[in-house]
């Protein structure tokens, strides 16, 4: 199979509300993205449009956004797998540079979550599961993340405070993400209070086991080995791509304690790249909830099943850690624009691996790995990225 | 069981978003007090909720069978926030329960007072028939 | 480049209401397909999932249609290019199989367009262009094509009669076509009465220029070279493929009597497939209107810029005449169930090549074409098949 | 030319289905008379509907010009169906017209009476501020 490299990477700033259209927030990413590669509309062979649906009236976005970014008369096309959305754009852009298709694909993520009124974001949430058998008992994501929070302690003796340590770290690190939405710290005692961190959501979730929404647009750019040397001092290789999916119905479910399509698309791309998870040097993983980056520790090997709260405990998620997770603030700091978010999790890791990721810089990194949830464990993807 | 295009199924859930499907029959079960599955008459295969189609066999050659007896309690959730349409009811338990051959996904009995403590992981529980707050079709889960 | 085949095919019957949800609907055409390639589905590695995301209230069908199938753990995604979603689709299975991701991929179209009421129909539709910057003039499809037809006929002198040739065309084959929603005869003189095909829908397409709204699914396997010949009997090989995009609006357009992206789509396959339209032995074209036809005929190069009409006057389209094209009915026969819609054309190819297209069987076709169109020439997909 | 959140764009067209854009100074303009489109400042294309932000420069470094004169009638249709909303207009008559340096996509001036008749692919028109029927803002052709 011929090399795929990535040789560019932009993202907006993700905010709560951004002050304008959907293709407008696009450009931001894209114009970031193609300066990083220093490549022209003419040297893009095709994009792939990564977003969910739901929450622009504008049908079809892919033509409008490309229209928009000068890229006709190259293909574009729209993909989604929701949260994981712009993971699975990439695979599909590693795809058609690898068949030999294309040289050069582009990978645009977007998502403005802002616009819809309240009533119509609350109705949206609404049909997130099998409409016909689960969305009509009133299920909301938090609540689903929480059926796992449940099990985990159950299963596992975790407890509250083994995911308010997850949403301690990635506070510590989104104060220094100039490109996130919530950006001031958060100590355990802010759990105590039921009007900050502590207020019920859904149990044993709290407030601040939960990102929030955000408007935001992430860019990737890919290419085959030869325009990758011809174009880019440091491409980051593309060495590993899994991607696995599971019921949408939790009857489905094997176990409600991990994430089946996590553990799967870590194993596949664990063995596409020839390595183990010992070798990898630092990585973004899925965190809408805390359970989530707890399940995805274990999941992706970092931890044994159960092993997660002590890894974590034990601040080996940390910069300094042993294997530094989430270290741009992740979901919870971030906030967590849709389409745009797996593209945001690329761009951090392609940073760290070309040494320029400023003040959260892990020294030397080998290996990346980034890992993507669409719904409820409903998609998973897993990426590792390698340098020269 | 193919039938006629019929909206029965938009009787199910506190807000229904849907109403055609090939497995409407659910809903005069359920009146009649019965939680009911499908299986395929080809292979033996269970399936709930109810499928028209078996993918194993690929036909759609199938028997109802009733959900009864009791199920463990795998993870249970309270909401606090709910979507549009189901707000009047928080805070409401969901719960997902393992008969064996098919888990159920459901609700707790809102009669159940205070199922954050009262409800363990691993119990055992039974489904029944139920109307919700506005009067649709559901079942609820009640500890077995 | 490694081959890949098409090793199976299937379609739902097309109908104006299917009386189920749409993961029953998907289910036609799977377990026809399924049947026809002889496999299981642990042989299917990924599937990709086509529609329009509108006309159904569940978000992410992907999973929902995945799980009924009982296609998990295997990736499975959405992709949308609207009329062209499951041609995009194919190309993007193609990938996956060419690259050496996967060995065998399935692309599943469904689309139920009769469960909206007539309103939320009819708001879908004002939102089909540009939401900002044409949608706000109550633009709607036939009035794009509109836009085109009166082009052609201001350039090249063609006549509505020339038109009306495609669709009385048209009609002879889909009395045919069990699969077809309108299977009536259409002759000439039902073009002169207002109450029938001759009533006025945007000057100058009348009724009888415009193709039906319908239910459907579609379901195609691929896979690589090796497994394609364990499965198969009769692979049909995907020689070619193209894709090109055109802006959205209007003012974007160099011309308005051809579609630009079916020019540009139809040289990469036909430059990837080594032959020339002559090569071309029968064609499935996107005529979701009657003009979209007698453009697709022109600029797939069977006849010259203005030489459509009378290609279509001396009946070389018919069965009989030196280019078929669309002798399934077409979507003006078939109907036209959006996601659905590029498989059903690749289906009928697929029979023709293997000599099991029934009564509109073309005589030893080496070398067969499929043009779908998303949107009024927004995007445009070419796809040149061959047998062994 | 980034504006705080503000919905001036809901005010354009029969139906508006946005209201948030960086270009939302359009319909001040369109407001005092004017059809205005952008042109960038460092490379100097020119784009009509206008945009915030130049894809061939990657910058936002934008002045505004107006759209005058006389442009060709590409091609134009009257429709005798429309979308929800704009049904109470019909029989209405939308067309393209090109200006040279770029396009522009409208309705036919409603005063142009048979327009299938009158109209000719090719002929000159002028595009002028106006209101629809429901008193938003547009603007339409008249011939030139
Ligand atoms: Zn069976
Ligand atoms: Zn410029």
């Amino acid at each position: 199979m011929s090399r795929v490299a990535v040789i560019g990477v932009g993202q907006s700033t993700f905010v709560r509300s951004y002050p304008g259209s959907i293709r407008e927030l696009a450009f931001e990413a894209y114009s970031e993205a193609m300066k990083d590669a220093n490549i022209q509309n003419s040297d893009v062979d095709a994009t792939v449009m990564c977003s969910a649906p739901e929450y622009d009236k504008q049908r079809s976005p892919a033509g409008v956004v490309a229209e928009y970014l000068g890229l006709n008369p190259q293909p574009t096309f729209y993909v989604e797998t929701l949260c994981s959305s712009s993971s699975t754009g990439l695979k599909l852009a590693y795809s058609l540079v690898a068949s030999g298709l294309h040289d050069c694909v582009m990978v645009l993520g977007f998502q403005i979550m802002s616009q819809l009124t309240s009533n119509e974001s609350q109705e949206r949430m609404g049909r997130g599961a099998d409409i016909q058998w689960e969305s009509t008992f009133g299920t909301m994501m938090p609540a689903y993340y929480a059926l796992h929070a449940q099990a985990h302690f159950a299963r596992y003796g975790t407890k509250p405070e083994d995911l308010a340590n997850i949403r301690v770290k990635s506070a510590t690190y989104g104060v220094l993400n100039d490109r996130a939405v919530y950006r001031k710290p958060v100590a355990h005692e802010d759990f105590l209070d039921p009007q900050k961190m502590g207020g019920p959501v859904a149990s044993p979730l709290r407030v601040g086991d939960c990102c929030a929404n955000a408007d935001g647009s992430s860019c990737i750019i890919v290419a085959n080995e030869e325009k990758a040397k011809r174009f880019c001092k440091k491409p980051v290789w593309i060495l590993g791509v899994g991607a696995a999916s599971a019921s949408v119905n939790m009857v489905g479910r094997e176990s409600l304690s991990g994430l089946a399509v996590g553990i799967e698309a870590g194993k596949q791309a664990y063995k596409m790249a020839g390595i183990t998870p010992k070798h990898i040097d630092v990585a973004e993983v899925h965190d809408c909830f805390t359970i989530a980056e707890m399940m995805a520790i274990e999941n992706l090997g970092f931890a044994e099943a159960g092993g997660g709260p002590e890894l974590v405990r034990a601040k080996e998620t940390y910069k300094e850690g042993s294997i530094p997770v989430n270290i741009d603030g992740g979901l919870l700091s971030k906030g967590h624009p849709i389409g745009a978010t797996g593209g945001s999790q690329v761009r951090t890791i392609v940073r760290q691996l070309r040494d320029e990721a400023d003040n959260i810089q892990v020294k030397d990194p080998m290996f990346g790995l980034v890992h993507n949830i669409g719904g409820v464990g409903l998609y998973g993807s897993v990426t590792i990225f390698g340098r020269e | 069981m193919a039938k006629d295009k019929d909206v029965r199924f938009s009787k199910f859930g506190t807000v229904s978003f849907t109403g055609v499907t090939q497995v409407n029959d659910f809903i005069d079960y359920l009146e009649q007090g019965k939680i009911m599955g499908t299986v395929c008459k080809d292979c033996g295969q269970k399936f709930f909720p109810p499928r028209a189609q078996c993918y194993k066999s690929l036909s759609s050659n199938m028997d109802w069978f009733e959900v009864t007896g009791k199920g463990k309690l795998v993870s249970f959730s309270t909401l606090r926030y709910g979507p549009t349409g189901f707000t009047d009811e928080l805070p409401y338990t969901i719960a997902l329960v393992d008969y064996g051959d098919y888990k159920v996904f459901g609700r707790i009995d809102p009669a159940v007072s205070n199922p954050d403590d009262s409800l363990k992981v691993g119990m055992e529980m039974a489904a029944k028939p139920a109307k919700t707050s506005n009067g649709q079709l559901t079942y609820v889960f009640q500890p077995a």
